[in-house]
């Protein structure tokens, strides 16, 4: 209980800590951005002992009120899917200090500080259990990543951060406003008071209701997701953005996204999810097909990676939405792989830009001469996102596809295109970059992974196979937790069968 | 327990040492891990044959969950039974063999290390994906395979053509899997479970499908799975690609091991293909279509390897055309046999393209019988299996799979007879090319060192004796013995047309030389259609990956994301701009006239506060 | 009849807090604008007291109080401001500090 | 007697805004602005805040006034030019402030239609130990939270106020 309270602790300490550290000593806000991301990972991976996975429920809950009126309540908790990924949080922000370590030059402190607030955001985003602070998390980590974006950002940095921070404000204004509604119909912000209601019929949405605040809550995640046709954004964030900035991005900021698909959408409005799902599953699978073909076509290394996101989440929204138990493992095991496989992807895609200082594929090829292992992860890492078995996509991608499967054959006959697709964009992109003959510019500029980078790395490549091979470390919480979420949209059927009967009152406005 | 895992282990751990250290470490060492693992794989075979003995039963060794998710439970699993045996022991044989050939092939290649550590890779997924004990696991040695082709197509990466080979591979593989992938999510659907132990005993219990079902749809999408790895029509096109990878890779994975595994796929789902008649005649025609059309094109190829990598097409079409006649240990004996003598055939044509400084082009070659002749006699030891010559082996494998055709439709005899012939033909055209006349290149042709020469003899003993391994009675248990009368005409007819292959190879390429050349020129537009191999890479090219890759560039990146998505959120940008520079004009940067707006603030609040206590 | 009415206090403070508006907008010296706040804030006190006079409670005094010492931090921030403002700008004007515009 | 007094304190107080705010130069708006203040705090005393009226002569008359001549004569400010002229301020602040004014009038006006009246000796709990009392018990916390807020003006002063290490 106190660890994860710790986890959300700690990164605002070490962010004020580090506004401390003097402007002019930029190895000492790097040491010591360092030093704090590890022990909040170490925090983190104490949870571990503390979780038991069997449990679907929240666990080390902590309950304090913090605003008496309107009623807002610290509620912080974990259940087998957040867990994973408060825990790809903190993995992922010790990775993005040492990938900046020389690419960030400037305001170097402001920077890491910058980091670690995202990382406060991110993770108080997937402990919080109350709908307020879990929209203040919600903005939190929008700010810092503004910024790192806007600030370290390449050319067309304004463009693009401006662009993400509308982009995003423009759904969470509606999320917003679902929540304040939902406050207004229960008189409380709280996820578990709100489920107790919804589950014991005390609260009750019409169909129109509910479907309206599903939507509103939809758009808002699927625009992180991001879903065709609200991904716009995200190959500009990412092209612009620093490299740590796109890791972080795509690794956890996405996960934002479905990770609210899951947690909220869901649960609470199970009918409209089941009703709105044909056309949602629709546009995923548009995704994932038009992602991958655009992916296909692109001349810039971090666009080509960005659609290759949109492709992979796809498959995320399917399987969140095929409302089957192997669809949301799948899902939710995805969101985990997808962070580690396309975050080394946009890592490795930063070490070639700080060594050729280009991201077009053309300003490459032949890089394998001067740099073989750098090719040589570059290749496994590619291997893993393109769903090798034994690497980590796969499972994902397999539990998805066999969900949607379950769901609806045909969802999985269009579906499992976007598999031969990304073999085609990345074996296409490894070729053009690395193989064929060194230019001289190639050969004078590009040089192999030093032990900082390796550092960076090396821990990457080994999830990828661990996730891949021995999957059951992670999948039975998941499964525990996902299981709940199925129970409660069964339980949305049966109220629906029983909505059907002589109406009731749709309202019950209950004062707290 | 056997510990069958330690089977693959050994060649994974010599993947890991080589990988990881090899760049560092001498080529002994390398050979020496290299070598020794699989070795050390084949010793422990045997070890295991010894111990399991007849093999009544399928040995299951079940280690842990790899994942499990609602009531699918996929385990590594591995599991040994007589059709394993068989792949196991040709693997790790033949594997053994081009392994030792490689030292001296590779000898003076950069990236020596690099080579082997993908080899060992190769035999790893290779050993997985034939002891494998459910569907998923035997797909990641399938992927594996494909991964470890793919790596080794490209192995000389500086090379453009290789790369795109290897792209080529890998992708089309991939559209295969695509159909694999699909049915293993209706087996899943149809039968609760990925193992092949519970799927096969659930279909034992169904009846057979006469009209198309789920068994059939099931079955044609492992055929298209099979299609892919197994360079069958329409996926064929990326295995004479694969020839720009080193000749031992060649005979490894693109003749003896990788390329038959999608043969072993289908007979190891015999009870599902058995249960799916409709499917299985698919089966047939694809196998027929692709032998008779891979050996069309392998009639005017000019490049050594090409013609036997259409040959090698050509072969697996052949066992196709045995699995689908229902005669699965057929096709699994020709399997064998193909991997011996094809396996020989490619390492002869690498010793020769060693012996000429990497000449590949017949026409550059003739008379090396003289310079070369251990590899010239192993090489007429291969021909001859392949031509289907009795007594050897490729003449017991291709009868049974002759007769089983017979049985399930005459006319697919008649098309196996001609093919047979085409391929008599083809084979000994390249021999007597190479081998005979005069020689027409400008290099100095010197034989092979011993190291390359003594795994010739090796397989070309197995060519000649390996039809003796009675690998249908062998796997009688398994599958139900191939019906039809032992008819000695149809085998009389088979052995004429390849006599008669051989003997018109003779007249054209020995007798009268002249005439092959002048037979082109008279038949003009056929010629070229063939040797342009009836431009299928061509088609697909126009039909299939230009207009992916334009469209995608052209309509759905400029025209849908730039212009249509992100020219209606600019064009949102725009509009709220314009209004806010409207706005801005309120914001004049004088603070005195905020203070002035703040003002008419207060006041519209105070007199809404009075109005409202007036309305009370 | 004796005692003040204790809404001309009101009225008091509400022209005095008007005039400190009508200052603030008239003037361009930063100073006199400064001193306009400072002239609304006190406008303020005064009913603060008066308002405490009113209900017997001293609260209102300690509202005082607290605006007083805030007063006094705003006006040596402001201060020092005006003062970096004319050392890099060269002028007290109000409508020449400007450069938030565009 | 307190009506004079009120009405004489009140006269001089806004008679001293008015001269504030029409007055071009500074340094006669900062002496006005001291009368203000000095005659608020007879007011102050009037309505029984001891305390305040005290402060009000130290800390504002004396203090924070002190403050803005000191600065009046360091810059050497002169007497306002006419630049600029803020047509928003003029043609939307001045109506504004009629209406400003009006509005409360009527709001005061309707609120306290017969409101008691004050005199001296009315309320006497306003003395040093009444609101020390309160100060360092009920409002503690806001008292220590004015005391940091305190300390960071005066740092920022002194950091915005010195000389940059260039010049």
């Amino acid at each position: 209980m106190i660890l994860l309270n710790l986890c959300l602790a700690l990164p605002a300490a070490a962010f004020l800590l580090l506004l401390l550290v003097p402007r002019s000593r930029p190895g000492w806000s790097r040491w010591s951005a360092l030093a704090a991301s590890l022990v909040i990972f170490a925090v983190s991976l104490a949870l571990l002992a503390e979780f038991d996975g069997s449990n679907g429920g929240f666990q080390l809950e902590t309950n304090i009120p913090w605003i008496s009126a309107p009623s807002i309540r610290y509620h912080v908790g974990v259940d087998g899917m957040s867990l994973w990924l408060v825990l790809l949080t903190t993995f992922l922000t010790p990775v993005a200090v040492l990938i900046s370590w020389r690419h960030i030059a400037a305001r170097v402190k402001e920077f890491y500080a910058f980091l670690l607030l995202l990382e406060l955001g991110l993770i108080g985003v997937f402990v919080a259990l109350d709908l307020f602070l879990f929209y203040v998390f919600w903005e939190v980590s929008l700010v810092p990543m503004y910024f790192l974006i806007g600030i370290w950002g390449h050319e067309r940095r304004i463009y693009a951060a401006v662009k993400f921070f509308l982009y995003t404000m423009a759904g969470s204004v509606l999320m917003l406003a679902a929540m304040i509604y939902l406050y207004n119909l229960a008189g409380t912000f709280d996820y578990g008071l709100l489920m107790a209601d919804l589950v014991s019929g005390r609260m009750q949405l019409g169909a129109r209701q509910e479907s309206l605040l599903f939507l509103a809550f939809f758009v808002a995640f699927a625009i992180k997701v991001p879903l065709v046709p609200f991904h716009t954004w995200l190959p500009d964030a990412h092209v612009e953005a620093p490299t740590a900035g796109s890791v972080i991005l795509a690794s956890v900021m996405l996960k934002m996204g479905c990770y609210g698909l899951i947690r909220f959408c869901l649960p609470l409005f199970p009918t409209a999810s089941r009703g709105n799902a044909p056309w949602i599953v629709l546009l995923a699978i548009v995704g994932i097909i038009y992602g991958a073909l655009v992916a296909m076509v692109q001349p810039n290394m971090k666009k080509l990676v960005a659609y290759s996101s949109v492709s992979h989440l796809g498959f995320v929204v399917l399987g969140v939405f095929s409302f089957t138990q192997l669809g949301l493992d799948g899902a939710v095991y995805q969101m985990l792989n997808h962070g580690i496989s396309t975050g080394a992807l946009f890592m490795l895609v930063g070490y070639m830009y700080e060594r050729r200082h280009s991201l077009e594929i053309s300003a490459y090829g032949g890089v394998a001469t001067p740099a073989p292992m750098l090719a040589s992860v570059f290749m496994i890492t590619s291997l893993a996102s393109l769903g090798l078995p034994s690497l980590n996509n796969f499972v994902g991608e397999f539990l998805v596809l066999q969900g949607a499967a379950q769901a609806n054959f045909t969802w999985a006959v269009f579906a499992a295109i976007g598999v031969i697709l990304s073999a085609c964009y990345l074996l296409w992109l490894y070729q053009r970059t690395f193989l064929g003959e060194a230019s001289d510019e190639v050969k004078s500029h590009m040089f192999d992974l030093v032990p900082r980078e390796w550092a960076a790395t090396l821990p990457m490549i080994v999830l990828m196979v661990w996730m891949g091979v021995a999957a059951q470390t992670f999948l039975p919480s998941i499964g525990a937790a996902n299981a709940r979420i199925l129970d409660r949209m069964q339980q949305g059927v049966v109220m629906d069968v029983k909505n059907t009967m002589p109406a009731r009152g749709t309202e019950v406005a209950r004062a707290r | 327990m056997l510990h069958l895992w330690l089977i693959p282990a050994f060649p994974l751990a010599g993947f890991l040492a080589n990988g990881l250290v090899g760049r560092r470490a001498s080529k002994a060492a390398v050979n020496l891990i290299a070598i020794g693992s699989v070795v050390l794989s084949l010793l422990w075979v045997l070890k295991t044959l010894a111990a399991l003995g007849p093999l009544e039963h399928t040995h299951i060794e079940r280690y842990f969950t790899w994942f499990q998710s609602g009531d699918l439970r996929v385990g590594f699993d591995l599991a040994v039974d007589r059709l394993t045996a068989v792949m196991l022991l040709v693997v790790t044989s033949v594997g053994l063999l081009i392994h030792i050939y490689a030292i001296g092939y590779m000898s003076h290649e950069g990236g020596y290390y690099r080579f082997f550590a993908y080899f060992n890779l190769f035999m790893f997924f290779m050993l997985l994906l034939v002891m494998a004990a459910n569907f998923l696991l035997m797909f990641v040695g399938w992927e594996g395979v494909g991964l470890c082709s793919y790596l080794l197509i490209g192995f000389y990466f500086l090379r453009h053509s290789a790369t795109t080979a290897g792209n080529k591979a890998f992708i089309v593989n991939r559209i295969g899997d695509y159909g694999f992938t699909l049915a293993v999510f209706l087996i899943f659907l149809g039968f609760g479970s990925l193992d092949f132990e519970t799927v096969f005993a659930a279909a034992a219990g169904r009846p057979v499908e006469t009209s198309a079902g789920a068994l059939t749809l099931i079955g044609l999408l492992l055929l298209a799975g099979a299609a892919g790895k197994s360079a069958q029509i329409p996926l064929y096109v990326w295995l004479p690609d694969a020839m720009e990878g080193p000749t031992p890779v060649s005979a490894l994975i693109h003749a003896a091991t990788m390329v038959t595994a999608g043969v072993y796929m289908i007979a190891r789902c015999a009870p599902l293909y058995t249960r799916a008649p409709l499917a299985l005649d698919v089966v047939a025609l694809v196998g027929l279509a692709t032998a008779v059309l891979a050996a069309i094109i392998g009639l005017a190829q000019t490049d050594i390897k090409k013609v036997f990598a259409y040959s090698t097409v050509s072969q697996l079409g052949y066992m196709f055309l045995g699995l689908g006649s229902g005669a699965y240990s057929a096709g699994i004996f020709h399997l064998v046999t193909h991997a011996f003598f094809k396996a020989l055939l490619f390492l002869g044509a690498g010793s020769v393209i060693h012996a000429l400084s990497g000449e590949q082009d017949l026409r550059r070659m003739g008379g090396l019988r003289k310079h070369t002749p251990v590899t010239f006699v192993t090489i007429l030891c291969a021909a001859v299996a392949i031509a289907g010559v009795p007594p050897f082996s490729g003449f017991h494998s291709k009868d049974a799979i002759l007769l089983a055709a017979h049985h399930h439709a005459p006319w697919m005899y008649w098309a196996g007879v001609a093919t047979a012939g085409l391929t008599a033909f083809y084979v000994f055209r390249a021999v007597f090319l190479a081998f005979f006349g005069t020689y027409r290149g400008p290099h100095h042709p010197h034989e092979s060192p011993a190291v390359m020469t003594l795994p010739l003899a090796a397989l070309a003993l197995l060519s000649l004796a390996g039809g003796y391994f009675n690998v249908p009675r062998w796997l009688e248990p398994m599958f139900p013995p191939a019906e039809g009368a032992h008819d000695a005409l149809l085998v009389y007819i088979s052995v004429a047309a390849a006599a008669a292959g051989i003997s018109l190879a003779w007249l054209m390429y020995v007798a009268r030389p002249g005439l092959a050349d002048r037979l082109a020129g008279r038949l003009g537009w056929l010629y070229r259609l063939v040797y342009n191999k009836f431009f299928v890479d061509e088609i697909y090219d126009r039909a299939l990956v230009r207009p992916c890759v334009e469209g995608s560039s052209a309509v759905l990146w400029r025209g849908v994301d730039a212009g249509l998505i992100d020219g209606a959120v600019n064009q949102v940008g725009m509009k709220a701009r314009d209004a806010g520079s409207v706005l801005r004009l309120i914001q004049s940067g004088s603070i005195r006239s905020y203070a002035a707006w703040v003002l008419w603030g207060s006041v519209l609040a105070l007199a809404a506060l009075v109005l409202s206590r007036g309305a009370r | 009849m004796t005692g003040v009415p204790l809404s001309w206090f009101l009225i008091l403070s509400a022209v005095l807090f008007s005039l400190g508006v009508a200052g603030f907008l008239i003037r361009r010296s930063v100073l006199t604008v400064f001193m306009s706040i400072e002239l609304m804030l006190n406008a303020v006190n005064l009913s603060f007291v008066a308002f405490s006079y009113q209900l017997k409670q001293v609260n209102g005094h300690l509202f005082t109080f607290f605006v007083m010492v805030v007063a006094a931090a705003e006006a040596a921030l402001g201060l020092a401001i005006i003062l970096a403002v004319f050392r890099n700008r060269g002028t007290l004007q109000v409508d020449e500090v400007n450069s938030m515009k565009n | 007697m307190d009506l004079v007094l009120f009405l004489t304190f009140a006269i001089v107080a806004v008679g001293c805004a008015v001269n504030l705010v029409l007055q071009r130069h500074p340094i006669s708006a900062a002496i006005s602005l001291i009368g203000v203040m000095a005659s608020l705090a007879v007011l102050y005393l009037l309505l029984g805040a001891e305390f305040i009226a005290a402060a009000q002569v130290i800390v504002y008359a004396g203090a924070i006034m002190v403050l803005f001549v000191f600065v009046i004569m360091l810059l050497n400010a002169e007497a306002e030019r006419k630049t600029g002229r803020s047509l928003v301020a003029r043609y939307i602040g001045i109506p504004s402030l009629v209406l400003f004014l009006s509005l409360l009038g009527v709001l005061i006006h309707a609120l306290y239609p017969s409101a008691e009246r004050a005199s001296f000796g009315g309320f006497t709990g306003g003395t040093p130990q009444n609101v020390g009392r309160l100060l360092f018990t009920r409002y503690l916390l806001p008292f220590e939270a004015t005391s940091a807020l305190i300390l960071i003006a005066i740092v920022g002063a002194v950091w915005l106020a010195r000389k940059e290490a260039g010049e």
